[in-house]
């Protein structure tokens, strides 16, 4: 069975009610398709009430949920041909990022993505879905190539944050975020982004740096992770919940934030749900993008991504001119 | 008033932002020698490495270098400045840019505040043009004293149009890095300034100037993974604590203990990650040689 | 005769060289089929993985792969050939080009000779170009049972003229390695084939022309520390052995002995090294398939 | 002491004859300057005659010395500033490979260089000279940083060969010097490589892609070390002399097979004689070619370099033409 959050037991109690129903309608050869009817209306509304009014920290929840549809399992829906290619030439393969080039629509693009374990088996394989440098490394190898054949680079984000640990500090963890970062800005050719799950910190952002950002509906993508801002701020890290809602990292949030450039939708309750619709409406999103960003010229490409990052940021500018005459007794 | 000026501006991106009609006497600009704040209350300090109690007037004489084992203690911004820059050469920038609440994140404006008082500054960096030795160099400083240095959206953007200047005057840039960080109480908008940072810097290395960038302790964080690393030359201060993720954290999320030694310039000298460390002491004849090299003769 | 053909001609760059008035029909092209010289003398052969008795006629119709575990043994530069190009699609570049023994190198005429019988080609490299499923592409293999695919000055000529040869007409490259590695009887000027080779492959990239190399059992030394290593993307067959020193001398030198399975191609994967591993029997659909995305379309 | 080698010792045991003569001269208070005079004539001539013709296998002795002078003992009179930088900005700094920028007769100059150490234990911290592929790829750095800036590259070559270890293996030593290659061949700025003790295979070639390759009278540039070749072609180590004979590897070998372009001479016996003079002869050819490089434009610099790679190689090329005749019955 799914793993079931607090918020979603009213749901389920109605639908385990209504299955209770029909059961006994069935064995007791009674009509009730009728009180089915109203109760399935019930559940029907319960779900957009609740699904469509999630707190930050359920959408969190959802993020993280074990079942949340990774990297690996978008590929089949999203591309015809895929073919991985691994390493970063230097030290090691890692396998919390995962890169090759793919076939989407017909054209050849290069992707590169986080990539969590399902299970702990896998997810300590994958370090739980945190990189350590020569998964930036690689993941910068694969993007540098997408640049020099002009492949259009999608980048998939689903991390709760680089490693940390001695070996990530031994090898450079931040020089290797960086240079992502670095590169992704000047690239000349189509990037698009689209936070999937958790987008963690600089771990997430090494991978974030598009024309154009999509988040899932339900995803997150925050400078700090909720539980270690509520350990700093109130020295409690169960007030992760309070920590998520002041951290404004919903893809609504960041919408409004001017990072986020659209919302994929996804099924009520979740990616989890139903991942092929979920994975057609990421699908749709992309290549509305796609097409546009590939109508654009090399150097507009990276003049826009240039500009999209440059407006981040909000701060006041006080006038030299204004302030020296309040300045007059 | 200054606490007027961090007025709340809720998911708006002002740029350019409206002209706003506060006084800036609060903030003006210092004149480039050790600020009052260098000096703490106490008249002596006792010296983490060597155990040594040191006088703190001679201890600011000495540029704050353990007069007995050079243990590099921390120095504000414009502390750096006047034993870099030659004398009365320092144009600031960008001090009229106020620092905003944009996601009204509890405490964010009581922290400010104390950063103001602690810091004496406006924000955690110190941006503008300089002379070393002669040489015109564009120059950021971050301040401890005011968050420690975390980057936020005033942090980033000072730091992009100093670099922009650079392009523009064809300059080299140096950046003295002492931060822990982003600047959670900004959420996304300081995550991004990382990568805006990076952007900045990949249009100077396009233009082919020179980029050197100083870490001094403590350098963690987002700004390890973005404008710090990405020096054409990495010079860290001796002792200077350098990594991404803190000590602190590390034990917390992975119970690891790190052993002696470990995440100072050494440490990373060792693993390839820092091209020198210099003392404090030399640091502006290094520069001055480097910055002089870079002009395509001696 | 062939034996004439390896003239010693001492100290002189012959490049263009004088035309020479000698046969060449000893060592005229075969058609792109498995070789005969691929069929050893013995009826059968013991895998060396599995242990499983194999007929030579089963395993050269399984294109020399166990039918039991899929281990992969060694193939001739012409029998790949036979594998991966179009029918009837190869031409043959270079054949008249002529090994000589500059150093007059102890026994190195009489290990031309052996090579040459023992491969039925006059040196450790086959160039040309050819079609993989319609898409035109310049190819190289090694010639393992030529000294060991080891570079000299014919092969890292055959080598960088088949490279220039792509640039001029735009094509992909796809090298085959298979190789011990520099050929020490030909001293500095095999040494720097290396260069050579990766002086091409530099100009190659520079015109974003895709070059794949595939690295096959063995690759080793100079021919690892050149070309072979170079690829934007690097594929090897499942169990090749490949590395830079060999585990004999690693060994010999510094008394370590290698780790069960170290220098495999799953080692090296595992290590960063290698982009994927590709069985034998996939590999003219991966290649067609990767050309094909580099063409900028489907 | 310094060490002795076999073939030096006439030459020793003259000058411990004069010495004694002088002695016996100054105790008794007999005048022998006549017969000094003549002794040290022998012994000028016994130098020529012996440090003249000296074998390849005795220039390998030399190149070896433990006394011969490393990159350091040239820097301070090569440069009038070095700045040494660390680290290949991934991995670790390795000490057998030093760089830097320096001031070389007032030109800023990037610079790179093999180290051996002097004595066992600045040998074990610079592994014998040998580097892993973090040497080669702090070398690929700063390299790389030259051609950014416009600054010539002088490369200093000292090495029995890459180091051969697991560790090496594991970190992919082919590819680090394999992209060497591949960098040095491109860039546009003058690149000057000096060959000042051993040039050993791979693991020197990986500094040696110069526009000009100068080599110190008494230095090696090989493809393999003579002891490795006379184990395989003799399967004895011992025979390490014949092999160096025949591997044709001295500096007059390769000017004659067009690799190096100038020998660099070195005081009678070897430059641990006379650093000071070395080192002057060092300079003296250094500046002569960068005189001449820095007049060209940075691409014929390239195309330079290239040609001469281009030209190495020896081989005959038969016409088909004339093949096809001489098929005829
Ligand atoms: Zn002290
Ligand atoms: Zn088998």
């Amino acid at each position: 069975m799914l793993q079931l959050f607090d918020f979603e037991k009213p749901i389920a109690e109605l639908e385990q009610k209504i299955t209770e129903l029909q059961k006994f309608s069935a064995d007791k050869e009674i009509d009730l398709s009728q009180e089915v009817a109203i109760l399935e209306k019930k559940v029907a509304s319960l779900k957009k009430e609740i699904y469509g009014n999630l707190e930050p920290w359920q959408k969190v929840q959802i993020a993280r949920h074990s079942e949340r549809p990774n990297f690996y399992d978008y590929v089949p829906l999203l591309f015809e041909d895929f073919i991985e290619l691994k390493g970063d030439r230097l030290f090691a393969d890692d396998r919390s990022i995962a890169g090759g080039i793919a076939l989407f629509h017909g054209i050849p693009v290069t992707v590169v993505a986080q990539v969590k374990g399902k299970g702990t088996k896998e997810n300590i394989k994958r370090n739980f879905g945190m990189p350590h440098p020569e998964g930036y490394r690689k993941a910068l190898r694969l993007m540098d190539q997408a640049e020099k054949f002009g492949r259009p680079i999608l980048t998939f984000i689903d991390t709760p944050g680089a490693a940390c640990d001695l070996a990530a500090e031994e090898r450079g963890q931040g020089e290797a975020i960086a240079r992502c970062l670095l590169a992704m800005a000047g690239y000349h050719v189509p990037v698009i982004s689209t936070v999937i799950g958790e987008g963690g910190s600089g771990g997430a952002l090494a991978l974030g740096v598009g024309n154009v950002v999509l988040m899932l509906e339900n995803s997150f993508y925050s400078v700090i992770a909720p539980e270690s801002c509520a350990s700093i701020l109130w020295k409690d890290t169960t007030k992760a919940k309070e920590a998520a809602a002041a951290l404004k990292f919903t893809a609504q949030d960041l919408l409004r934030l001017g990072v986020a450039d659209e919302i994929v939708r996804e099924p009520l309750g979740g990616a989890h749900k139903n991942l092929r619709q979920t994975a057609e409406e990421v699908a749709l999103a992309i290549s509305k993008y796609l097409v546009r960003l590939r109508l654009e010229t090399p150097d507009v490409l990276r003049t826009n991504r240039y500009q999209k990052l440059r407006a981040i940021g909000v701060y006041q500018e006080i006038s030299e001119k204004s302030s020296e005459i309040l300045e007059k007794p | 008033m200054f606490k007027d000026i961090f007025k709340k501006t809720r998911y708006v991106t002002i740029q350019p932002a409206p002209v706003q009609n506060r006084s800036s006497s609060e903030i003006s600009p210092q004149p480039p020698t050790l600020s009052k704040k260098e000096l703490p209350d106490s008249l002596w300090v006792k010296c983490p490495k060597c155990g040594e109690v040191l006088f703190n007037k001679d201890l600011e004489e000495n540029a704050r270098v353990c007069t007995k084992c050079e243990y590099h203690f921390r120095i504000s911004a414009r502390g750096r400045l006047a034993l870099l820059a030659d004398e009365n050469s320092f144009e600031e920038w960008d001090t009229e840019l106020i620092t905003l609440d944009p996601l009204e994140f509890p405490g964010y404006e009581g922290k400010l505040l104390e950063a103001h008082e602690k810091s004496g500054t406006t924000e955690g960096v110190l941006t503008g043009r300089a002379k070393i030795e002669e040489i015109p160099v564009v120059l950021a400083f971050n301040e401890a004293n005011f968050m420690m240095g975390s980057m936020g959206s005033v942090v980033g953007e000072k730091i992009v149009r100093a670099i922009e200047r650079a392009i523009e005057l064809s300059l080299p840039v140096v950046i003295f890095s002492t931060s822990g960080g982003a600047r959670m109480q900004e959420g996304i908008l300081s995550l991004y300034q990382m990568a805006k940072t990076s952007a900045a810097l990949g249009k100077l290395s396009d233009k082919h100037l020179l980029y050197i960038s100083v870490l001094t302790d403590p350098t963690f964080g987002g700004v390890t993974a973005s404008y710090a690393s990405l020096g054409d030359i990495l010079i860290a201060e001796p002792n200077a604590l350098i990594g991404f993720t803190g000590p602190r954290v590390i034990m917390q999320t992975m119970r690891q203990e790190l052993p002696t030694g470990a995440q100072t310039a050494e440490f990373n000298q060792e693993h390839g990650l820092i091209d020198l460390i210099v003392q404090r002491a030399q640091m502006r004849s290094v520069l001055a040689r480097l910055l002089r090299y870079h002009q395509g003769g001696a």
